[in-house]
């Protein structure tokens, strides 16, 4: 298959990556992949291991810049910093249900949720902060990301005036963190 | 170990409970959205984690990544949800659904 | 081991998906390729019915399981018979198609080969295959590939006539699917040999009835039995003439194959004429739809058209035989699917010459074609006689059969209705030759002017030469019709 | 009661099959819509799918995928009872159906594309009007 | 431990009614896509479930796994379907 | 065992059949298509074909709507009946 | 009956079927092609003389080609009677050649080829139709000499001829295959034969009622001997060029549907049968009306061909007439009129035909005074008109004075009535126009225009000099068409 | 029309309940269905084939003829869309974008064209910004999906799926680029020559290696033929040929539904898609 690095690398305004960064991706999504196929296999048949090595090469060698389109080195850190990010990320979304529960079991249901969309900016750079941010507001409290764009402004649409009002705080600051941005 | 399935299964089943009557009872497309987007995903953590805990049962390394392969649910429905709900949503804004708002703002 | 039998089959399949393979590197390599395959099939059926005459059926399993559980091939005479059939005349319709291919689908021809190879295969395995399943699987395979032919051919009808197509098409695939799996439930095997041993204990079973009805549905819409004919004048007319030239001749006869294979074979004859009592409304039913094709015929303006209704009509003919219970009758059946096969390709092919060159058959665009296009037409005259049923041409002599055994059974409006349609046919073709014999000169000078300035040549050697070939081939048929059910129909009967 | 609930048990699936095909042929031959129509067909296909998986069903057995197969090499001398699995035959056969459905509905939805890039309907009546206009109605 | 699942399974079914009363009658085509996503996670779970009565869990879970994957995939098609084509069915009656 | 989760959700499955045929917008249609895929897999589940329930979940509720979808986005959304 | 195996009818009957792709290649020279017909014709001629001795000895030549189921073949097989109407027509044809070279010729027709091919094709049938062992082998060539002719008769591609051409393939075609075709078919289903032998095939599982509708299903179906409600195509057929009436519609395709019905009543059905079931006087009584009706209409036309025509219906008639009557006299009678009448009318057509053809004239009311100019074409024509009323010295008379011998003999006097009562209608309607043709004022006197009128051209006088010769020269010798129907039908 | 939808449905379906009288109750062990044929292959087809999914020993081995046809059915699928849709003529109209700056360009005449590289590209009317969410989370999902796709076809001895599966997961996964970007990105990847050899390719693994064991001296698609070409335990060779065929399914029903996407979505234009 044709391969070509500019369909994904031009979004973000990037040149290519060079050849040693495209093999390094290619190389971490091999092992990613391979990694993947042992979860998912759970058998350490000769054969069946020698296939995912070749699916995985496969996969890695056509779709590399789709999961690491820009190579950096600091992909370690943020993923650890990602995990760190997780248990509270979870923490925060149990809150939230117990608060939509509260919500959709209430009687007056109608007088206590106040939907309504808020604007606000940020200055997160990568797609893939912006995305975590989206994601993540779409998961907590009563809120849901309706749009955000490169420029990182979102749109967020709030089911009542408190979830609205969490809004960006935080989760700004965390993710910004764990991506290593500024806010 | 039971007891912990069940308890895990059964606050998946309130999840999804109030993901469903939320479904039902909030006035709007946008409203409704929220519980099920949030609520159906949070409902899916538990009840895989439950399942995943009674598949321990009798552990052993296959069912170790047994339970890692059910994870891998969790992970895409983590990954997925939040961004099918966003993308309804996108849709709900640009086919021009105007969203419910409080009738005293009405006017 | 010897794998011809498979080879008839196979060595289209592998031709088409090499064609298919060639479409992306170079074109024109496909029509060669697709040649070849057809030929070596042809060559293989040739072989297998010699194997066939000498010594009895020939079974072939695939994958080399034996019969219940794998997938056989039986190929008896009747079999052996249709893929000959079906093998040549897919090989001779390809050799006619190179010029006529090359105008209808100027974009893509090695696609349009690959297809029609998918078609042919279809067919063939339709035709050797021992089980019901795959059978299935196989006239799924046909109906597809039909279906995209006829959406390739008019612009403006085709997609609908296709789509059209599909519907009644998968409602009729569906209720052979249907009819499977109640024999399925009832016998738990899906060989057809297996099947009827099986079914010879339970006769009486109301599930069995209900499978057979369905079956006989099913291959009924398929085959564009009266009331369920509407998919086939559109889907036909507006096909390419290159596959409509195969599909008109092919598709229906093999689909009536079908039916007789799985009154004999499957169902039995005991269990069809014997247990159930439809004959009578199944003749009767044949009987409308040879007066209704022939009617339906007689009020069409376009010539493709119109044969497709002819269509409708020979298959009350085949079905009608089939249904008589004598062996006269299913003799008829038999030798018709052969001859009409024959004709209808000879038509088709005259009309595909005459597309060619005028590239509409309304008829009024027919006027002096006797003069302009002499061997096409002579081609077409003989194809005419033959479905008329004028002695010696091969149609005559199955029509013979049918009504004899339509007088063994008593079924006089049978032989009435086949009768009436041989005349309704004269008088249509009669039609058309008049048009084509008497040029638009007769009727004033100016206006074979202001008709059209392109002056109409003879179609190309090579479409000339098949069609010469074949319409011969239809009195060489008629004259050896005794020898073909002497040696094939006959023994497969006994 | 007692009587009752095993009886539908019993034919439940083959009488909900046959009502899911009239449902389907009947959309495929009364709706107007061409989409419709093949919506009507995927459903009687589907249907078909049903009762041949219902045919295969058995109580109390797993599914149609050996046990411990590979748990060892004396696993291959374990007996296999014919009544612990469900028959896969259907399955297969299924599998293949369902093949070709989706081929069939590709094709097909290829063709509505084509029949509304030409006429920009996909109304049978209103079809029907179009061809009579530019002529074509035979 | 079975009974428990398959009650489980049987309440989720009945919480699938809700999504399904969303799917069939919401009254726009965006509700509509609301419900059949909410069913489609119930099913993920369902079939886990079905997995464990079963006691077959480990053939199911491949299936669960491609049920959540083309469960998004639909629902994107489909919401992706407003990018383009502006407008609930009001405007579509027009054109 | 499984009789009860079948019963119900081969009513379910009948429920979108109808819905799915009577819905005048296409769209629409194709989502309730989706749904009705859904249910059919599990039914295919619950009765033990995991292969046949595999190939619904890719082929009936993947594959199919997403065509469905897309032949709609090329035709038009409008619909009579 | 001793029967020899030979290939001559085949090749007889495949003679000018080869020649037509000669005849189609040299389209170009009209000089080269008519010689090949006229060889084709000469061989034909010959091959079927040389059967003759053969047949005269009591023997017959016989010849399967194909035998697709038992008793149902493509067979020939030469007996006195197909060799009387071989003769007669192979004779005749090359006698139309020379004709048909000045009329089409004279007339500067378009599509000679054609015309010639198709011609050739014709006889071609014809001989195979006199020369079947089966009805299957004759139903084939008289199906093959209905579609060859139907290009013949639509020669002039004009409206009146495509008129023409659909009633005359209406009529054809539709009875043969409506009536024939069943009828056929039934009898092979109930006798599993179609072979004609002189006891007929019939043991005894006809009734009486079957036999007649079969019998008349025949009768009518083979709709080329004009019987009465199926007559009018003969003289729609007229349109075509005169050497196609005169040789087609005066000999070769009437004669086959006669012949055919002379067949089936002889060798299918058997004269004991009829006799038994009654049924010749059913026979007799539809071929009298036809004989006195279609000489009564042939009275009032006025354009020659058209009288001619009708004429010939009422001929054609005589001759089942005659084989209806079952009596030795009345067959021998009824047969030999294939011959006589064949000789006597083909003059009368080659004579309209070169009438028309030097004087553009088709009406009788025209032709007062040709004698004078044309007196050759009208001596012809007079001896062709005796020929066909039955006076001596010409043929007819033989043939006429036999059916009055068998009518006597079947004791069936009201039907010599009939005969004698159509010989005066005949002599109505052709004396006149000899009578006119000498001694009538001819128009240019009347008007005073100098047209020069003279002999057509010798191509066309040749042949219906011989013609009326040979019509006298068989009042004289008739003998071995006589020998030929005695060894054929066994009397 | 619909009053006589409603009878022939009325009929059919009478019909239909009218054969369900003799039906063996649901899930009757006894049944026919469930003891002639079946047995056999519960009990026989780990012996015989090694392989424990028993849909896929029936499916790729016993009845692997059928098989072979139904990819067959699945590439003339695709090809019959290819065929139906693709439009090769240039469009008269046409859009480009000025990348730096993003403004539009509109040209109407059919002859002039603007050179496409660095500066400009091709546009289409009905462009829209792809979403930067949806876009990213693809971004990450897609290659998981495939690894999974590839696991399913691995895997169809031991687990459900198989060729079939796999291979309509894997064309989701291209399905889903096309979504989350627009078709032309998909198109650039993979292109519709590379698509339209492997449909053919996909069927032709699975029709050789049919061949091939017919030339080892076996019938066709008798795997046990095969056992001199491929090192390893020969018990093993059945399901080494399964998986072999499933290969070649997989990428034969990959190829057909990208084609059957690609084709419907963009009429045959490959442009902008969904």
């Amino acid at each position: 298959m044709i391969v070509s690095g500019n369909g994904f690398a031009k979004n973000d305004g990037k040149p290519t990556s060079t050849c040693f960064k495209s093999f390094f991706s290619f190389l971490i999504t091999f092992i990613l992949m391979f990694l993947t196929w042992i979860v998912l296999s759970g058998k350490f048949d000769p054969l069946l291991l020698w296939l995912g090595g070749i699916s995985s090469f496969f996969v890695a060698y056509y779709f590399y810049d789709l999961l690491f389109p820009v190579m950096e080195s600091g992909y370690g850190k943020v993923f650890f910093r990602f995990i760190s990010y997780m248990p509270w990320l979870i923490w925060e979304i149990i809150k939230a249900n117990f608060h939509l529960l509260y919500l959709t079991f209430h009687p007056r249901m109608k007088e206590l949720i106040d939907p309504h969309i808020i604007t606000f900016k940020t200055n997160l750079k990568s797609d893939i902060a912006i995305t975590t941010l989206a994601n993540s507001i779409t998961l907590t409290p009563g809120t849901i990301t309706v749009t955000a764009d490169n420029d990182g402004v979102f749109r967020v649409h709030a089911i009542d005036r408190e979830s609205a009002d969490a809004l960006p705080g935080t989760m700004l600051k965390k993710v910004a963190k764990v991506f290593g941005e500024e806010i | 170990m039971d007891i912990l399935v069940i308890l895990f299964l059964v606050t998946g089943l309130f999840f999804f409970l109030g993901g469903a009557i939320g479904i039902i009872r909030m006035p709007d497309f946008y409203s409704r959205l929220h519980p099920a987007g949030k609520l159906d995903t949070l409902g899916i953590f538990a009840m895989v984690t439950g399942l995943s805990i009674y598949n321990l049962h009798h552990f052993s390394f296959e069912a170790l990544l047994l339970s890692a392969k059910m994870f891998l649910i969790v992970f895409f429905v983590f990954l997925s949800s939040p961004t099918a709900t966003h993308s309804i949503v996108d849709a709900g804004m640009r086919a021009g659904l105007r969203h419910w708002t409080k009738k005293k703002r009405k006017g | 081991m010897d794998n011809t039998p498979a080879l008839i089959v196979i060595a289209p399949l592998l031709a088409a998906l090499l064609a298919g393979l060639a479409v992306w590197i170079e074109e024109r390599l496909s029509y060669l390729i697709a040649l070849t395959g057809l030929a070596i099939s042809t060559f293989s059926a040739v072989k297998v019915l010699m194997q066939v005459i000498d010594s009895g059926t020939i079974q072939y399993r695939m994958a080399g399981w034996a019969p219940p559980m794998g997938i056989e091939y039986r190929i008896d005479l009747l079999n052996a018979m249709v893929l000959l059939l079906v093998a040549s005349i897919a090989f001779l319709n390809l050799l006619a198609s190179y010029k006529s291919v090359d105008q209808e689908t100027n974009d893509r021809p090695g696609s349009f080969y690959t297809i029609y190879l998918l078609f042919v295969t279809g067919l063939l395995g339709v035709t050797a295959t021992g089980d019901l399943f795959n059978l299935y699987v196989l006239i799924e395979i046909t109906s597809l590939t039909s279906y995209a032919m006829v959406a390739l051919g008019d612009r403006d009808r085709g997609p609908l006539a296709s789509l059209n197509y599909v519907f009644i098409g998968v409602i009729g695939a569906s209720f052979y699917l249907l009819g499977v799996g109640y024999l399925y439930l009832k016998t738990g095997s899906l060989n057809m040999v297996d099947v009827a041993n099986i079914l010879s204990g339970i006769h009486g079973s109301s599930t069995v009835l209900v499978a057979f009805i369905l079956c006989m549905i099913g291959i009924w819409i398929k085959m564009a039995l009266f009331p369920m004919h509407v998919w086939l004048p559109n889907a036909y007319t507006y096909s390419p003439v290159a596959f409509a030239r195969i599909v008109a001749p092919l598709m229906t006869k093999v689909m009536v194959y079908v039916m007789i294979r799985l009154m004999i074979t499957v169902f039995g004859f005991d269990y069809v004429f014997e247990t159930l009592n439809l004959a009578d409304a199944v003749v009767w039913l044949a009987t409308i739809a040879v007066l209704a094709g022939g009617v339906m015929a007689l009020s069409q303006k376009n010539l493709k058209k119109m044969l497709t209704y002819i269509i409708v009509c020979e298959i009350g003919y085949m079905v009608g035989g089939a249904w008589m219970g004598n062996q006269l009758g299913m003799t008829g059946a038999i030798l018709h699917i052969l001859n009409d096969a024959l004709m209808t390709f000879a038509l088709f092919l005259a009309v595909g010459n005459m597309v060619y060159r005028l590239k509409k058959v309304d008829l009024p665009d027919l006027q002096g074609l006797f003069g302009k296009m002499p061997w096409t037409m002579a081609g077409f005259v003989l194809a005419a006689f033959s479905i008329i049923g004028v002695p010696p041409t091969c149609g005559f002599f199955s029509k013979w059969y049918l009504i004899l055994g339509a007088f063994e059974a008593g079924a006089y409006h049978f032989a009435a209705a086949l009768i009436i349609s041989s005349l309704i046919c004269a008088v249509l073709f009669f039609k058309v030759f008049e048009i084509c014999f008497f040029d638009p000169m007769s009727e004033g000078h100016g206006h074979g002017d202001s008709h059209s300035h392109v002056t109409i040549e003879e179609a190309p050697v090579s479409m000339l030469i098949v069609s010469g070939l074949v319409s011969l081939s239809l009195i060489v048929a008629g004259l050896y019709s005794g020898t073909i059910v002497n040696t094939i129909i006959l023994p497969f009967l006994k | 009661m007692t009587d009752l609930l095993p009886l539908i048990v019993a034919k439940y699936n083959y009488w909900l099959y046959v009502i899911l095909m009239m449902i389907g042929l009947y959309a495929m031959i009364a709706k107007n819509n061409l989409i419709k129509k093949l919506v009507g067909m995927n459903i009687f296909q589907t249907a078909i799918i049903l009762f041949y998986v219902s045919i295969g069903y058995k109580t109390d057995a797993t599914i149609p995928i050996i046990q411990n197969a590979h748990g060892g090499q004396g696993a291959h001398s374990a007996v296999i009872h014919a009544a612990d699995y469900i028959n896969p035959l259907p399955h297969v056969l299924m599998l293949t159906a369902i093949v070709v459905s989706v081929a069939t509905f590709g094709v097909a939805m290829a063709l509505a594309v084509r029949i509304y890039q030409r006429y920009q309907t996909l109304e049978e009546d209103e079809l029907r009007m179009r061809l009579a206009d530019i002529g074509l109605e035979e | 431990m079975s009974t428990f699942f398959l009650s489980v399974a049987l309440g989720l079914l009945f919480l699938m009614l809700f999504s399904l009363y969303r799917a069939l009658f919401g009254p726009t085509v965006l509700d509509r896509l609301i419900g059949v996503n909410a069913i489609g996670s119930k099913t993920v779970i369902l079939l886990l479930l079905i997995g464990f009565l079963y006691e077959r869990v480990d053939m199911f879970v491949d299936i669960a796994l491609a049920y959540a994957f083309l469960n998004f995939v639909t629902v994107l098609a489909a919401s992706r379907y407003f990018h383009k084509r502006k407008g609930l069915y009001e405007e579509s009656f027009m054109d | 065992m499984h009789w009860p989760i079948d019963l119900i959700v081969l009513t379910f499955v009948i429920f979108c059949a109808i819905a799915a045929i009577s819905v005048k917008d296409l769209l629409g249609t194709a989502i309730l298509f989706g749904a009705y895929s859904f249910m059919m897999c599990l039914l295919w589940a619950v009765m033990g074909a995991v292969d046949v329930a595999f190939t619904e979940a890719s082929v009936g509720a993947g594959v199919s709507t997403v065509f469905f979808v897309a032949a709609v986005f090329r035709t038009s959304r409008r619909t009579k009946d | 009956m001793e029967t020899i195996i030979s290939i001559k009818p085949l090749l007889a009957v495949l003679v000018s079927l080869f020649v037509i792709p000669v005849l189609v290649s040299s389209s170009s020279k009209p000089n080269v092609r008519e010689s090949w017909i006229f060889i084709a014709g000469i061989i034909k001629l010959i091959l079927v003389l040389s059967m003759l001795p053969v047949i005269l000895e009591g023997k017959q030549i016989a010849l399967t080609l194909f035998e697709f189921a038992p008793g149902a073949a493509i067979a020939f097989r030469v007996d006195g009677l197909g060799m009387l109407f071989a003769i007669v027509a192979s004779s005749l044809y090359i006698v139309t050649s020379i004709y048909s070279i000045g009329y089409m010729r004279g007339l500067d027709e378009h599509g000679q080829t054609r015309f010639v091919s198709f011609f050739a094709l014709a006889i071609s049938a014809t001989i195979g139709a006199a020369f079947s062992a089966n009805l299957l082998t004759l139903y084939l060539f008289y199906e093959i000499l209905s579609l060859a002719t139907y290009p013949l008769v639509a020669h002039h591609q004009d409206e009146t001829s495509r008129i023409s051409g659909r009633r005359y393939l209406t009529f054809i075609l539709g009875t043969s295959i409506a009536l024939v075709l069943p009828a056929m078919i039934y009898c092979y289903h109930v006798t599993g034969t179609l072979e004609f032998s002189t006891a007929g095939i019939f043991a005894d599982q006809l009734s009486k009622p079957a036999a007649t509708v079969l019998l008349l299903m025949f009768v009518f179906g083979f709709a080329k001997a004009g019987i009465m409600p199926f007559h009018s195509w003969l003289p729609a057929a007229m349109v075509a060029p005169t050497p196609v009436s005169a040789l087609l519609h005066a000999v070769a395709v009437v004669k086959v549907g006669v012949f055919s019905i002379v067949r089936v009543m002889t060798g299918i059905f058997g004269v004991d049968l009829l006799a038994n079931f009654n049924l010749g006087v059913v026979v007799m009584t539809i071929a009298s009306f036809t004989i006195l009706v279609a000489s009564c209409i042939a009275l009032s036309q006025d354009e020659l061909k058209r009288r001619l025509a009708y004429s010939t219906i009422s001929q054609l008639s005589y001759i089942i007439f005659g084989v209806a009557l079952l009596s030795p006299q009345g067959l021998l009678g009824g047969v030999i009129h294939i011959v006589m009448h064949a000789f006597g009318k083909i003059t009368l057509f080659f004579c309209a035909g070169a009438i028309y053809v030097a004087t553009g004239k088709k009406y009788i009311s025209q032709m007062s005074g040709l004698g004078k100019k044309m007196p050759f074409t009208f001596a012809a024509f007079f001896i062709g008109a005796m020929g066909v009323i039955g006076l001596p010295p010409a043929g007819g008379f033989y043939s006429k004075w036999n059916l009055i011998l068998g009518t006597l003999e079947a004791q069936q006097t009201i039907f010599m009535v009939v005969l004698l009562v159509s010989s005066f209608l005949n002599a109505f309607y052709f004396l006149p126009i000899v009578y006119k043709g000498f001694f009538g004022k001819s128009e240019e006197e009347e008007d005073g225009g100098p047209v020069k009128i003279q002999e057509a051209n010798l191509c066309l006088v040749i042949p219906l000099m011989i013609t009326a010769v040979i019509s006298i020269v068989l009042f004289f010798y008739p003998t071995v068409f006589v020998n030929l129907i005695k060894t054929g039908l066994g009397i | 029309m619909r009053f006589l939808g409603f009878i022939i449905v009325c009929l059919t379906g009478a019909l239909l309940l009218y054969g369900t009288g003799e039906f063996p109750d649901w899930g009757d062990p006894d049944s026919p269905a469930s003891t002639h044929l079946s047995n056999h292959y519960i009990e026989k087809a780990i012996e015989e084939t090694q392989v424990p999914n028993l849909v896929t020993a029936v499916l790729a081995d016993y009845r692997g003829f059928d098989t072979m046809f139904e990819t067959a059915v699945v590439f003339c699928a695709g090809l019959a869309c290819f065929l139906l849709l693709r439009d090769f003529s240039q469009k008269k109209e046409r859009f480009y974008r000025h990348t730096p700056t993003g403004v539009i360009l509109h040209v109407k005449d059919s002859k002039k064209t603007l050179k496409v590289g660095k500066e400009f590209e091709h546009m289409d009317k009905d462009w829209v910004p792809s979403d930067l969410i949806i876009k990213t989370v693809c971004r990450i999902l897609i290659p998981f999906i495939q690894i999974y796709a590839l696991y399913v076809v691995a895997h169809g001895d031991f687990s459900p799926g198989g060729g079939f599966q796999g291979g309509v997961i894997f064309g989701s996964s291209l399905i889903l680029l096309a979504i989350s970007y627009d078709l032309k990105t998909l198109v650039r990847r993979v292109n519709e020559k590379v698509i339209g050899i492997f449909a053919a390719l996909g069927v032709l693994i699975y029709v050789g290696i049919g061949v091939i064991c017919m030339s080892m001296g076996g019938n066709f698609l008798d795997y046990s033929k095969l056992a001199p070409l491929v090192p390893g335990d020969p018990h093993h060779i059945r399901a080494l040929g399964m998986l072999g065929v499933e290969i070649g399914v997989g990428i034969a029903v990959t190829a057909a539904m990208a084609i059957i996407y690609i084709n419907i979505v963009s009429e045959g234009r490959h442009d902008e898609g969904l």
